[in-house]
Order: C-alpha cells, then structure tokens, then sequence
C-alpha cells in the first residue's frame, strides 16, 4: 500500500514511454523503502526543486570512488531515503549479460540496497540507486565474492572505460573495442580505484568514426577505429544497390517513401570529400582523398567495407561545458595499431605520456582538454613527443603570434642597445 | 560467511574489475565475432547481422526508462531465458537488445514482448527517435535544475511513433542534463533539454566555516564573480564569500565546491533547449548543440512547454530536411536564420554568445538571408 | 650624377615591372634630395633594416593628423633625409583625377617636398613622400588655397574614408557609394583633423558584397551594398549563356580554355545556398535563400542584375591583428537604405549611436571592434538599441553560460538562506 | 601670397575636404553614372562596361609601383590628355586606369603605353595576379621587419605573366605588410608576406625617461611581458621596463608606443607566409589569411627565397583549383594538410595556433586525409 500519495507522478504513468512510477511503484511493493522515494520525488515535483543534500563522502575501505553520497534533505518525511548512496559497479565492456550474473546481481542489489536502478550510467557503470551507508562494505563483499565484481569509479581518477560493442557485433570496427575496454580497465585498476589524478579521465573506445559510445564528445581520451588502406567495395552489390535489390542504409530509412536509391544524390554528393565517382556502373574512390567519415559506408553496407589495414585514431581531451565550455577531443595520434597481440602496448604508451605530464602540469580539478588549452596545442605536442602534423588542425593559424626561442634565431636574443644606438641614432 | 564489520580487511577481494565480456557473449556472437558481413534493420527495432559463416544474429532493440527496478530486470531475465538462450545487453543509450540466432525466433519474441504491457517498446533503430540519453535529476542529484526521468517520460510519450517507426531524415539523438555539469552527450545532441539555473547562488554564512575550503570556492567561479568577504554569525565575524551577482552566469560551479553556496530555486530553475550538435564523424565533422531557446519553465508532471517545444523542432525539421541530413546539417544548410524562422522560435539575444571563443560566432560576412526576425 | 652608390638597389632596376629605383633615380636629377632616399634605402639593404628613428609628432596648426612626422637615424650621412615627414593629403572619392588636378598637386609637392609620392595609401590618401617639418605649413596653404584640397587623417581620429568606384562605373553597385564616401567626409571634417577617439576609426563604402575595397575587412564601419527583392533574371541572356553566345565571368577566364560554359557546374553548383535550379532553359532562382553572395551575378553580369530594393548592409568593427588578432567586421544592421536625398541621415545616426557608445567605454588605443568583444555583442546590440537578430551571428551560442537579470526571473535574486534552510536541512 | 610664417592663422582654411569627385569624372562616365548595364574584359587590362545608353566605357589598367615620382605621375597625365580628354584614375589596389570612350581609341593608347618601356604595363585584371598592395617598409617606417618596394618589385617581376593575362582559376590577390601592425589587407589575402620580427625588444634605459610613459609601455603587451623595472643609468636609479623574453611573441605594440624598446634586427627579422584568405562575399564568407611559411630570411635586393615561396604556391594551385576557386576555397576542399604536401612544405609547430581563440582551429573530428606529413 502506497505509504504517500503522488498525485502528480501518477500522471506519469499514463502514456506509451514505459513508466518508471508504474515500475517504482511495483518495486515499493517489496522494498517499502521505494515509497519514500517516490515521496520524495512527489515532493521535488511539488517544489520543483531537489531535495538531496549536497555530496557527502562515503566509499568501502581502500577505494577512492565508486559510491556517490546522498542524504536527503527531508529526513523526517521520508526516512527510507535519508541514506540514498549509489553505487556504481564497473560494467562488462560491451554490456552483455547472462541472466544468471545479471539476476544475482539484483538479488545482491534487493538485499543490500533499494532495489532500483540506472541501466546503465551515462559514463557506462551500472549504477545501483540507494542504499544506506552501513550496507556499503557487505554489499561491496558480495559483489567481490559472490560474483567476482568490481566498483567503477568517481572522484579525480580513471572513470570506468567504456565501447561501442565493436566487433562482436559490428561489421565496421576497426579494433576489437571490448578488448581494447576489458584490458584497458584491468591494467588500470588502481587508477580507477584510488583518485590520483588532478581530476576525472575517461577512455571511450568506439570501432568506427560513427563513434557509437560518443568517445570523441565525452571521453579525456578518445580511441576511434579507422583504416589506412582502401575502401573495399564489391562492385556487385554496388550494382544491385543501383538496381533497387538492396535497402539502402541498411534500411534504416525504410518508413518512408524516399523515392528510388540514387547513388549520386545519396552517396556521391555527400561525400564530404568529393572523392567518389560513377565509372559507367562502377562506383570510384579516390582513397587518398577520402577522410574515411563512414557515410557511403553506412548507406551501401553490403557493398563497402571499411579498408583491411585497421586501427584507430587517438583524439584526447573531450569534456562538459564547466568550466571554459565544452570541448571535443583533438585529434592528436591519426593512425595507431590497437592490438590484443602486443596488449596494447602502443597505445598503453600514449595514456601514460598523457598522464606523466598531466599529473605533473594539471591544476586542481583541471580536464586534461582544460590543461592542454591552457598551455596550448603546440605545447602539447612538443611535450608528448610527437611531430607537429596538419593533421592536428582544422587549419594553420591565422594570427601572425608565434613564438620563437633564443636558440632558433641568428645570434640569441641578448643585444647590446648601445651598439645599436651606434648605428641608429635614437 | 559474508561481510565481517568486526574485521573488515579479512579475505578482502579488490580490484577484480569487471567480468570478461566474452562469458557474456550470446553463442551467435562468440562464435561470429570480428566477421559480420553487414545488417539490415528489417522493421523497426529489429536488426539482423549477417556473418561471413552464413549465421545470422537477430537484435531486438527494446526501449526503457533507465531508471530501473530489479523487478523489471527479473522480468527481462525471463524474457531472454525463454528466447535468447539466456542473454541480453543494453545499449550505450540504454536502450534493452535481445538476440536470437535465427529469424524464426523473431516473432515468437516479438509477440512475448507486447503481451507485456507498455514495458518493452520495440524500436530505436534507424531514422527515428531513440532512447533520450539522460541524468539523474531529482532522484538523486544535489545539483539539478530540473527533473530528469519525469521530462524524459513526458517527451518520449509524446513522440512515442518516433521511436517505432524510421521515417525521420536521419537518427535524431535527444538528450537530457539537470544542470550545466551535462553528464550526457547534451553538448553534443540533436536536441538537448538542460536545466538550467538563474539565480545566484545564496551564502550560507552560517553553514559555511567547516564545510567549504573558502579559496577553492573562490577560485571555482570561472567569471571571478565570487570574492572573499566577512560576515557576523552568532556576534562573531567569520570568514565567508559573497557573490557579485551582475557577474553570475549560473553555472553551478561554487556550489559544486562549497554546499553553503546553494543556488536551485522553484522558480529559477528550468528548462533551456540547444539543438544541432551531433557525435558521429559521418559526413560532417562532430558539432555543439546551440542553444535555441534559453528557458523554459519547470512544469512537473509533464513539463508541457518543453514536450511541445522539441516536438516543434522534431517535426519542422523532418518535414524540411534532405534524408541523411542530421538537425544540425540542415539548420547550417538552410542557416540559422532560417531555422528560427521555419520553428517559429523567437530569436532572443540569450543565443548570442559572450563567452570565451564568442568572436568566431559572430557573423563576419554580409551574406545573410531575409527573414521575419528583419522587421 | 648619383650621390650615393647603390649596387643593390641597382638590381631592381631590370625586370618587366615598373622600377621604382629607376624611376627615383630620374627624379633625384631633378630633386637632389632623392639621392639621400636612395642612400638610406640602400643602407636599409645592405644593414637589412630600418634607418628612420620612431615617430615624431609633427603637424599643421589646428589639425591632429594628416602628417606622419619621420627622422633619419642616419643623418649626417643623408642631410637630405634627416626630416622626411609624410603628408597625406585625403584623395577625392573613387580616385578619379583630372589632369589639371594632379599636376598642380605635383607641381606642389616638387615645390615643397620630395616629388615622391604613393598612389595612394593603404587607408585611401595620396601619400606625399618626404619633406621638411619647415615646408608642412607653406605646403598646406598652397593645398588649401590654391588647389582647394585639404588633409586626410592619422592618429585617434576618423581616418580618410574610402569607396569602391560604385555606380560611376559598375553596374552593381546598389548605392552611390562615391556620394556616401564624399558626404561622410565633409560631414566629419572635424572628426577627421581632430583625434577625440579612443583610436582610430574607418569608413570604407563598397557597392555590393564583392567588397573591391575590402571593407569589410579594413574598416570599423563598412557600408557594403545589398537589396531586398529578387535577382533580376533576363532569361533570353541565359540562354546565350548557355549557348556560350557570351563569355562568361565577363571574360575573366578567357586567359585559359576551360572548356564550354555549364551553367549547371559554373553557378548553380556554386550557388553557396543552393538555391538556383534551370527549368527548361529558365533560370530559376528561389530568392529568399539567396543571400546575394554575388557570385551567380558576377559569372553572367548581362543576365542577371541585383535586385531593385537597393541599399546596404552595415558592418562594424574590422581590423589588423594588433592587439587580439585580426577581426572581421560583424554584420550589425542586415538592410539600410543609403541615399543622398536624405543626405544620409539615417546611417549617420548609426554612426553616431556607435561613437557615442565607443567614445564613452573604448579605453585609450582599443579599435570599436575590440571594445565589442570586451563588452561582448549582446551588450554591443543592446546599447545600440538594436533588436537581436538571428542575422547577427553565424550559430547561437554553444555554450550554456547565459546572463539573466534581477528583473528577468520571477522572485529576482534576493532570497532568504534561513527560509531556504527551513524547507532544506544542511 | 602664400603661407606667411610671421603670420601663420591669417587667411587659414581648414576643414575644406576633398574636391568634389564629380569634377573629375570623365565625360562618359558622368554621364552614364549609375546606368551601367554590364562589362567585358575584353583582354588582360582591358574593360568595357556598357551603359543604358548604348555607350561605352573602355577602360585600360595599368600596373604601378605605388612608390613614384611626380615626374612619373607627369608622364601619366600627359598619357590621359593625349588619349582620355584629362581624366584618369587609380584602383583600390594601386593600378592606374585610362578610359577612352570608344572602342577606336583603345589600340592607339596601347600603343602608346606599350612604347614607354616597361613602365606601364597593361593587366591586372580577372582570374590574373594583380597589384600587390602594400606598405612603406624601408623606405619610410620605423617599425619594419622587411622592406615592402623592393620585395614587391621582386615579386612581381618574377609573376609579371600572370598580371598580364587571365590563366589562372580566379583572382589572386596578394598583399605585403612590412610588420605586424599589417597596413593592408594582409590578414585577408590570397598569398600575404608579412615582416616578422624574431627578436624581443631591448630596453634602451638611457633613452627611457620622457620619452616613454610607462604605464603605458607596461599595458601596451598583449602577453603581460614588459614589468616595471629598475635601472642604473649614469650612476642613478631610473625607473624603467624589463622583458620577460620568453613570454615575448614580437609584436612590436610596446615599441610602438615605447621608442626606447626597438626590436628590429637584421638576423631576426624576416618573412612570414600567409595564404588562403579573401575579402569578397562572393561564394564563400570572408577567410582570414593562414600561416604557413613561419619565416624567410630578409635577402634583399631580390629575396629569392620569398619569391620562390609565392611563385610555388601560386603555381600548385594554378594546377590543381578548379575555375573560380580562389586560395583559400580550394585549401579547404582538398583539405590544408593536402595544401601542405602538394605545395611540398613542411609544416612546422608555428603553424599550430596558440593564441586566443586558438582552440577552434584544432581538429576536433577524425576525419583527416593522410599525407606525407604522417611517417
Ligand atoms: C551518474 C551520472 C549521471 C547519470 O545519471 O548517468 C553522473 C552524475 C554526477 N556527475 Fe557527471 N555523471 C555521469 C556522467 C557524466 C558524463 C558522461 C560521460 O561520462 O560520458 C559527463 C560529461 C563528460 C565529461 O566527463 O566531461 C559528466 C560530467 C560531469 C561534470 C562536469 C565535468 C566537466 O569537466 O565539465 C561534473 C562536475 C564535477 O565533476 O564537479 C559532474 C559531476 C557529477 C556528480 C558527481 C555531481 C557533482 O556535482 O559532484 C553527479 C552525481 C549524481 C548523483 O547524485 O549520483 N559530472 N558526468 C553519470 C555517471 C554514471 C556512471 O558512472 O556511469
Ligand atoms: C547499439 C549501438 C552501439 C552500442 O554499443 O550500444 C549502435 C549500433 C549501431 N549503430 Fe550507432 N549505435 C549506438 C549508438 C550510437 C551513437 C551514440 C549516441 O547516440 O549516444 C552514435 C553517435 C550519435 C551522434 O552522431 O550524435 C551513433 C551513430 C551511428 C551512425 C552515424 C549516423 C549519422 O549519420 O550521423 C551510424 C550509421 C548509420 O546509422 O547509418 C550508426 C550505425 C550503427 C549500426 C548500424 C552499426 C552496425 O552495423 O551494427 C548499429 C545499428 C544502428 C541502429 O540501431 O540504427 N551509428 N550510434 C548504440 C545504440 C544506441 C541506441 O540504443 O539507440
Ligand atoms: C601609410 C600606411 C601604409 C601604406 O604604406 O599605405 C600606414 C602606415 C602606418 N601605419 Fe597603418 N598605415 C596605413 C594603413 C593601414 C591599414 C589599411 C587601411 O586603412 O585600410 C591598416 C589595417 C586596417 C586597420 O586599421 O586595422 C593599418 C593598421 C595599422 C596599425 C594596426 C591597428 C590595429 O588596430 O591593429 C597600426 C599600429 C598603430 O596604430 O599603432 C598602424 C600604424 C601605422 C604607422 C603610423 C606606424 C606606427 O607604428 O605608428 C605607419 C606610419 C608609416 C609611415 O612611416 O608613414 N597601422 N594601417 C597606410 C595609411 C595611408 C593612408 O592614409 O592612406
Ligand atoms: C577597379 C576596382 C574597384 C576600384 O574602385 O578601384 C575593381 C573593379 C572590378 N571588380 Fe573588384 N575591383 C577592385 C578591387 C577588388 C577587391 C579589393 C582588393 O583586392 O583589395 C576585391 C576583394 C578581393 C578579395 O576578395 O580578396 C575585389 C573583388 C571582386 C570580385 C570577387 C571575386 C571573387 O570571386 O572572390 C569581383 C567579381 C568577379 O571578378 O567576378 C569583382 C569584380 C569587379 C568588376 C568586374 C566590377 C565591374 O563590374 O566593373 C571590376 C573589374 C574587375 C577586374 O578588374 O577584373 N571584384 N575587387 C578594384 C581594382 C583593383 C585592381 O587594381 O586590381
Ligand atoms: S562505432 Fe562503428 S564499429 Fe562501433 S558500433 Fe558504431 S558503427 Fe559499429
Ligand atoms: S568514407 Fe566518407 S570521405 Fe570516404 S569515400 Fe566514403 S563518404 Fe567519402
Ligand atoms: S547533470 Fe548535473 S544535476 Fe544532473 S546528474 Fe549531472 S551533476 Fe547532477
Ligand atoms: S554560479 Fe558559477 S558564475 Fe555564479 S558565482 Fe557560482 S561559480 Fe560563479
Ligand atoms: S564592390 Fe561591387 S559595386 Fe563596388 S566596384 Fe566592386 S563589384 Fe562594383
Ligand atoms: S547571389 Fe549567390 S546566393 Fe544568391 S543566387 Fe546568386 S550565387 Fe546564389
Ligand atoms: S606594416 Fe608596419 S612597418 Fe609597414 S607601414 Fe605599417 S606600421 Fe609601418
Ligand atoms: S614585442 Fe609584443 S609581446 Fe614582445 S614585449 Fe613587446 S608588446 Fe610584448
């Protein structure tokens, strides 16, 4: 029986959209802490404000992150919530389950906390919405020996990596971006585990420039499946594209009527790079021109696949808005072999050259994407090593500000003013 | 067995990480992984995935409030226990997939999942509407401006036939972040809904010797509208801060930094809408979103302006832009000028920007087009 | 016979463009003076440097600018140089001269200065090249009295307006820009001879978006040209276009074989909002696309004219990159008639809404296109009284960084923290 | 008469202006004025334009060193009494213009023009290289890191072909600035040379007092790199400006407001190559020109290394831009790391923007072509 009334939340469960109040509600029926949330929900709804407190530090012993704190700020009224600790458990890349991990961990979740959920977290845990701090260290040994799992991460550290489910079920990744994810979140466990950075760093792995776990957008440091060989193209099915047998898009376009496929206005005029061409019925590339964008790709599936000679792009820097505004990742590394073979190694260098200089250069609370335009790109490429390429721009400056060093010019800097004023007269 | 509170450090177990995807994968998957050939989404929200073996993969995507009971995830259990051999997985926009390994299987599912109720909407495939990405909101955050799984349920209710049907010209990704902090892809979202606040924050003078590092709320305020100040609480002079209102722009950070600084308020606080922004590197490079409409008020329980107002946009662009054309690429086609015009959206001098890379915003050509903005 | 040897500068004096060495040399037999120009040039050569020492503020009585003072660093060695001020006489508008006019303002210069000159000056003036702080009064009665003709500008003041030739010889300019240009500069006689600016401020006046005298680019308040109806189409000229009757670009391709004219690829491809088509062998255009980039017009100028409603754009805050870096002007008032018979009224009260602002907040030595930024364009539009504008701005803003006032939000900002903490415990 | 020094104010006139334009139009266009129908570049140099009343105006263009003697400007005028009833005029970007009002009279002033030697040649018309506007240089400033006549001279010998015909894919608008203060369209050219310096200022604190404010000298730096300071000079502290060298960019504002500072050095100052900007609105917005050579030696009298640099340029792109792109279009369509390896120069960190709005221009997607620049 519902423990406060809610008159607005049941409006929402009206409607088509599958309602979390509905759902709330049947879960309250055997966590009754659950009405307390949707208490104070109804309360916040009423308000239009929230009523958690600000933060409050709790975590299992020897981790720095992994449980975000919260108390309610209307205890009294609703006391199954005046504890309201999430715990975010580091998710299997790709997020696969079987149901038999997937119901033992909800039953862990139904016995230490409130039985709700986030599926999954926007930076890719699972997370586990509510519980009381005292339930923290038996869940966390559940978790650990039941089921052999792990927290995720919050505060200055690794944030949990994340991917797009690339090749286990994805004709077009470039990398196998589990692996790269998996291996990626064991070698760094401490990191996760133990904040020690000088704020939050993300790694998002996506197969292909469609960038399907929005790697360049939210993640520190960003892995992007790309090729450097040719577009393979079996002229074909090129043909039957033409011929109308194929769905273009993989008919992702199929609920309305778009009028016949035409290759030209489709493919070839939308080519960013103008690189394609008709050759009577054979489609052309000029791969050198290409900047593998992945469009003909999408829309001729059966007919194009991405180049044989694979790996990624490595972009660096991606964050919100606070505090200068949000940034995309740069691209800083075009084309780096990801490979289980040599566990990564390669790519494993360039995380720590980040975060060598990083950990030493950062400011408090500064994103690696802040400190790199604080001391700017040029900067930045010079301290990783690495040659300065066009590549790492959208285009060459267009002020005339550059910087020179006493060794790059003929006879230094130090001048002696009284022998100028010799030959120039002030 | 289990947790000992009396020796806690005992047979401890720490970083494990997660478990290997691979004991994860569905039997079609292990075995095809890294040789899929192509897909076809052959009705909305369901997908197949043909393997250079000749073996199939059948997705069925399912929509879902991300916020989730253990009950729902039993019941998901079930579904794929009786169809999927035991196997399920989310998507990076929490979307629910449910695979078989022959087409045969499809309908079986299909039928299972409506026999259910609203609870496993098929769709979000293809040129339509998927799953809004979004945060926390009231459910659990100190710092929203907004609610977050409440205007998601009222907008996807809304353009519920946008997620079961492809007949958009591109995917359109909408997304949700309750306040500046954008713990979503709002930055870079077909549509974005952000909450946003308008009041300064208040200073808790009696709160906040103890709970705030004074100098790093100081230097939080990315405007330096926050500055070191003394006040008397209980007859004795503390050290405190105050604010510089006239240089506020509401970002939230101070508050993040110091919980004597609160700043939410019921009629602050609201909605602003950005739209444009994109993630994918398909076709054009990555975009921001824009911000379109700075606010909008907070209407609990369905938030009606705000359904309304992305449903205007939705539905302008796909009766304006080219297939393929994401929201972004059409308004820089057409111009922006024309895109407050077609949404009949006032332009409002909010969407100016004067933040820091501002310049390069403005427009620096006298090629424009006539519009109703010019009276 | 040559005062100085010059070998270096010799070498200029072969090649197929006009020698300017060649051309002083002759002039030094008339002004001996110009040796010692040859001279110091030739020590700047061999010392690859400048030889004049910085400024000096020199003038005429009354006025506070139109002469850049200048000093020999070397002077013993070029007496003939020691003073070699510059005067900078305001050049008619368009530059058209008579030759009864310029010789006697040669005749002038040989009397009083170098008989060097530049035709004419990056800003517009003619730059009479050198002479003797002694020579600057004579030299400016015998301007003003004999030949009528007055001083530009220099200094914080408003700088010698300038105009793309306009409707005296083009047929697209959409206002009279020699007319505008002349006005202006009689109308702010004072503004030009007496600095009162913060900084220096430019007029120029360009007759439609082709922009021949890079207003937009040089210019605090540019004046470009623009209508508001529809292109003006002859369709017989199209389809001798077409039939390649006529050259097309007026012939400004003609050095070259391009192959046959194709008006598909030529224009309507190039069209940059895409809103050309051909019906038939009708040239369709959708003119609320256009926005009259002028291309379309300047590839077939006998077919297709601007459009009738004729006026202009008004643009603010151009400049050279010192201090921030370069800027464009912005696009502030989209469409504004500009015509004589109002005697221009209404873009001089732009003008004065702008320096009234400007000349109140721009500090010492801040151009008006600085002072926006500093104050950001919403603060700019709104003190000129404007209404924002979509047209004003590529893109809204992408950043969520917005200011509300006091008045804007329901309650204002003034709240009770204690009230606060009532409904929510710290 | 005349300016009697004994009594300067007596008989003044100021504030008079120019002479009214209308004086010294030429018949033809007096009386066409505002009624022309349409042009044709007939050949290099050579316009027509044709008015509503049937008549026409023939125009010839004539390239000039923007340097010249009165004797030269002489020489013209007797050209336009012979040939022009008196009239003649000077183009925005420095070249002379002859009209004639009748077809008849063209070849006879070509003829005319073309026995004078090399002093009036005929071009700078359509898809050609036209006059390069430029600045003082040597020859009167005093803030210079080049000379401007004498490169330009260089220059032009060396692409004289290509103002005196039209082969190239569209106008090419060079532009010389001798320093950063770039009195010119320099920030906006197709091909800019702009003189860099390379060396901080030196203080000269001898000089220092009166003639320099401080404050001023101080505020003058867009880096923050000049601090007051102390000095000895003839046995008494002075008040002076130190520089702190490695925050020093070399723009050249402190000594334009501080004499004392002069940072002009043989070996430091040099040519900067800036490409692939415009001014018109026509097709694309106004660009901004990008650096792309960071510095050539100063090698008067001829600057080989500089003339080479352009002549290349112009050259790669007369091969490979489509008719009517200009510079900047065609970097951005093949993309500027393809500008680099098809003009085979190296790029260098210079090129990679660190100033203030320095973040738009880094490569935010992952499209990007791969070139020789990528070992
Ligand atoms: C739970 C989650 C939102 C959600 O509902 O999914 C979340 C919740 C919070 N985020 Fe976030 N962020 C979450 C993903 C993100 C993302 C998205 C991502 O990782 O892909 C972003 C944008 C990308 C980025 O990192 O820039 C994000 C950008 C922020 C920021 C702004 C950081 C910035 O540099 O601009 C803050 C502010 C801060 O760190 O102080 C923040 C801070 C917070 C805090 C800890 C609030 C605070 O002021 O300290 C929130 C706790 C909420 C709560 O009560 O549980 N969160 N946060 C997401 C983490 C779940 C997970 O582990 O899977
Ligand atoms: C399942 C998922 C990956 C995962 O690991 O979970 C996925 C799967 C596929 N994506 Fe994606 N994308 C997924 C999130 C994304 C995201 C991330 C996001 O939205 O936050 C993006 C970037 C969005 C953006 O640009 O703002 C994304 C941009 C694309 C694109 C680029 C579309 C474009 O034109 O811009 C394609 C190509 C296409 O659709 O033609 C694509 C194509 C695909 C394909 C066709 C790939 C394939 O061959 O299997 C998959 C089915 C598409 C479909 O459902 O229509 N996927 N895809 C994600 C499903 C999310 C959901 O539940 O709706
Ligand atoms: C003579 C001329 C160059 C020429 O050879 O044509 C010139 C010469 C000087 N300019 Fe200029 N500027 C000249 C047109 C320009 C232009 C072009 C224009 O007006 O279209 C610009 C770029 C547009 C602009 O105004 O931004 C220009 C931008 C500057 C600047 C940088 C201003 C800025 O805000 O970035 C300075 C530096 C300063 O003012 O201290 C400057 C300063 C100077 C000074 C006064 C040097 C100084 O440090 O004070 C030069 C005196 C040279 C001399 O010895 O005679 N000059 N100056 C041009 C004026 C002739 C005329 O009146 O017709
Ligand atoms: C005479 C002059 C105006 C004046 O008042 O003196 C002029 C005259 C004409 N311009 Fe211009 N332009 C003149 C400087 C400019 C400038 C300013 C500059 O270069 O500093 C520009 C902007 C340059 C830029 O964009 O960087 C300019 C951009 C144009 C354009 C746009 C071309 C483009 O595609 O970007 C056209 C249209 C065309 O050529 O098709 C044009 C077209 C014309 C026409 C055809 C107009 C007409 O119908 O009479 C004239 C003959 C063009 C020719 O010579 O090929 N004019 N024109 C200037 C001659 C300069 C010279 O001696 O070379
Ligand atoms: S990012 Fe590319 S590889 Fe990964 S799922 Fe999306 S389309 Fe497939
Ligand atoms: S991947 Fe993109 S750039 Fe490459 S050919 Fe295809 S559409 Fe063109
Ligand atoms: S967006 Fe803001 S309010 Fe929402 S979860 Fe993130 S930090 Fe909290
Ligand atoms: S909300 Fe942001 S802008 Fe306002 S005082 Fe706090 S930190 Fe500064
Ligand atoms: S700006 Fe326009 S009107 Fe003026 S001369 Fe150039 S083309 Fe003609
Ligand atoms: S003027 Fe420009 S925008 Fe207008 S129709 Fe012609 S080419 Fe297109
Ligand atoms: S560009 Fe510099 S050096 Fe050249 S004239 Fe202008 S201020 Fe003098
Ligand atoms: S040259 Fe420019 S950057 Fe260097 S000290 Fe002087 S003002 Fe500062």
């Amino acid at each position: 029986m519902a423990k406060h009334d809610t008159p607005l939340l049941d409006e929402l469960e009206s409607g088509p959209w599958p309602s979390f109040v509905t759902d709330m509600k049947r879960q309250a029926e055997k966590n009754p802490d659950c009405w307390d949330i949707l208490g104070q929900l109804e309360l916040s709804f009423r308000d239009k404000i929230t009523h958690w407190k600000h933060g409050g530090i709790v975590g299992v012993f020897g981790y720095g992150g992994g449980i975000v704190g919260r108390y309610s700020d209307v205890p009294e009224q609703f006391p199954g919530v005046e504890h309201f600790h999430t715990v975010r458990v580091n998710q299997p890349a790709s997020k696969y389950y079987s149901t038999e991990n997937l119901r033992h961990l909800m039953k862990l979740w139904d016995k230490h906390g409130s039985g709700m959920t986030n599926m999954h977290g926007s930076t890719g845990d699972i997370i586990l919405l509510g519980c009381r701090t005292e339930a923290l260290e038996p869940f966390f040994w559940d978790l650990t020996h039941e089921l052999g799992q792990d927290l995720g991460g919050s505060g200055s550290n690794l944030r949990t990596p994340a991917n797009c489910l690339g090749q286990s079920r994805c004709e077009w990744s470039c990398y196998d971006t589990e692996e790269a994810c998996h291996h990626l979140t064991m070698h760094y466990q401490d990191e996760i585990h133990r904040p020690a950075f000088p704020y939050k760093f993300k790694f998002k792995f996506s197969g292909c420039a469609n960038d399907c776990v929005a790697a360049l957008a939210r993640s520190d440091f960003a892995v992007i499946g790309t090729w450097r060989d040719d577009i393979r193209i079996d002229q074909a099915a090129v043909k039957e594209y033409v011929a109308g047998n194929i769905v273009s898009n993989g008919g992702a376009h199929a609920g309305k009527d778009w009028g016949a496929f035409d290759i030209q206005k489709e493919v070839i005029d939308l080519c960013p790079t103008e690189c394609m061409w008709m050759e009577g019925d054979e489609l052309k590339i000029d791969n050198a021109e290409c900047t593998r964008c992945m469009h003909c790709i999408n829309v001729m599936p059966r007919a194009l696949r991405p180049g044989a000679e694979q790996g990624a792009s490595i972009c660096i820097g991606a964050k919100a808005p606070i505090l200068d505004g949000a940034q995309f990742a740069t691209l800083i590394i075009p084309f780096i072999k990801v490979s289980a073979e040599n566990e990564f190694e390669n790519v494993i260098d360039v995380i720590e050259n980040v975060w060598d200089w990083w950990m030493e250069v950062g400011k408090n609370r500064e994103r690696v994407g802040e400190t790199m335009q604080r001391v700017g790109l040029p900067t930045f490429i010079k301290v990783m090593g690495l040659d300065p390429l066009p590549q790492h721009v959208k285009e060459p400056r267009s002020n005339p500000y550059v910087f020179w060093s006493d060794e790059e010019v003929p006879g230094g800097f130090d001048r002696d003013v009284d022998e100028f004023r010799k030959r120039h007269a002030a | 067995m289990g947790y000992d509170p009396e020796n806690p450090m005992a047979d401890r177990i720490t970083d494990i990480g997660p478990p290997h995807y691979s004991k994860f994968h569905p039997p079609v998957i292990a075995k095809n992984k890294g040789k899929w050939l192509w897909h076809e989404i052959t009705q909305p929200g369901v997908l197949v995935h043909k393997a250079e073996s000749g073996d199939e993969c059948w997705t069925i995507r399912v929509g879902a409030a991300r916020l989730m009971s253990t009950q729902l995830i039993y019941e998901m259990c079930d579904i794929a226990d009786a169809h999927c051999d035991g196997f399920l997985r989310f998507t990076t926009r929490n979307n629910v997939e449910f695979m078989v390994d022959d087409k045969a299987k499809v309908q079986p599912l299909l039928d299972d999942l409506a026999s259910r109720g609203n609870k496993f909407p098929v769709g979000g495939t293809g040129a339509g509407v998927t799953n809004i990405v979004h945060t926390q909101g009231w459910i659990h955050c100190h710092t929203p401006a907004t609610d977050a799984s409440g205007v998601v349920k009222a907008v996807m209710d809304e353009l519920f036939d946008y997620f079961t049907s492809m007949t958009l010209p591109a995917q359109v990704r909408i997304a949700l972040a309750c306040c500046l902090n954008m713990c979503g892809a709002v930055h870079a979202s077909d549509i974005a809904i952000l909450g946003v606040h308008r009041k300064p924050p208040m200073i808790d003078h009696s709160r906040i010797t103890g709970v705030c590092e004074l100098p790093l709320a100081i230097s939080s305020c990315p405007l330096g509208a926050v500055k070191p100040a003394k006040a008397e609480v209980d007859g004795k002079e503390i050290k405190t801060v105050k604010v510089n209102n006239d240089r506020c722009m509401f970002c939230g950070n101070c508050y993040t930094m110091c919980p004597a600084m609160p700043l939410a308020d019921p009629d602050g606080d609201g909605i602003a809408i950005l739209v444009g922004g994109k993630v994918s590197n398909s076709r054009s490079a990555p975009k921001f979103s824009k911000l379109v409409i700075p606010f909008l008020p907070n209407t609990p329980p369905r938030w009606p302006e705000t359904v309304e107002a992305v449903k205007n946009i939705l539905e302008v662009y796909a009766g304006d832009a080219r297939k393929y054309e994401r929201i972004g690429e059409w308004a820089e086609r057409i111009g922006w000028e024309k895109f407050f015009e077609k949404c009949n959206i006032p332009f409002t001098i909010k969407s100016v920007d004067d933040y820091r890379l501002a310049y390069d915003t403005w427009r620096t050509t006298t090629q424009f087009k006539y519009t109703n903005a010019i009276k």
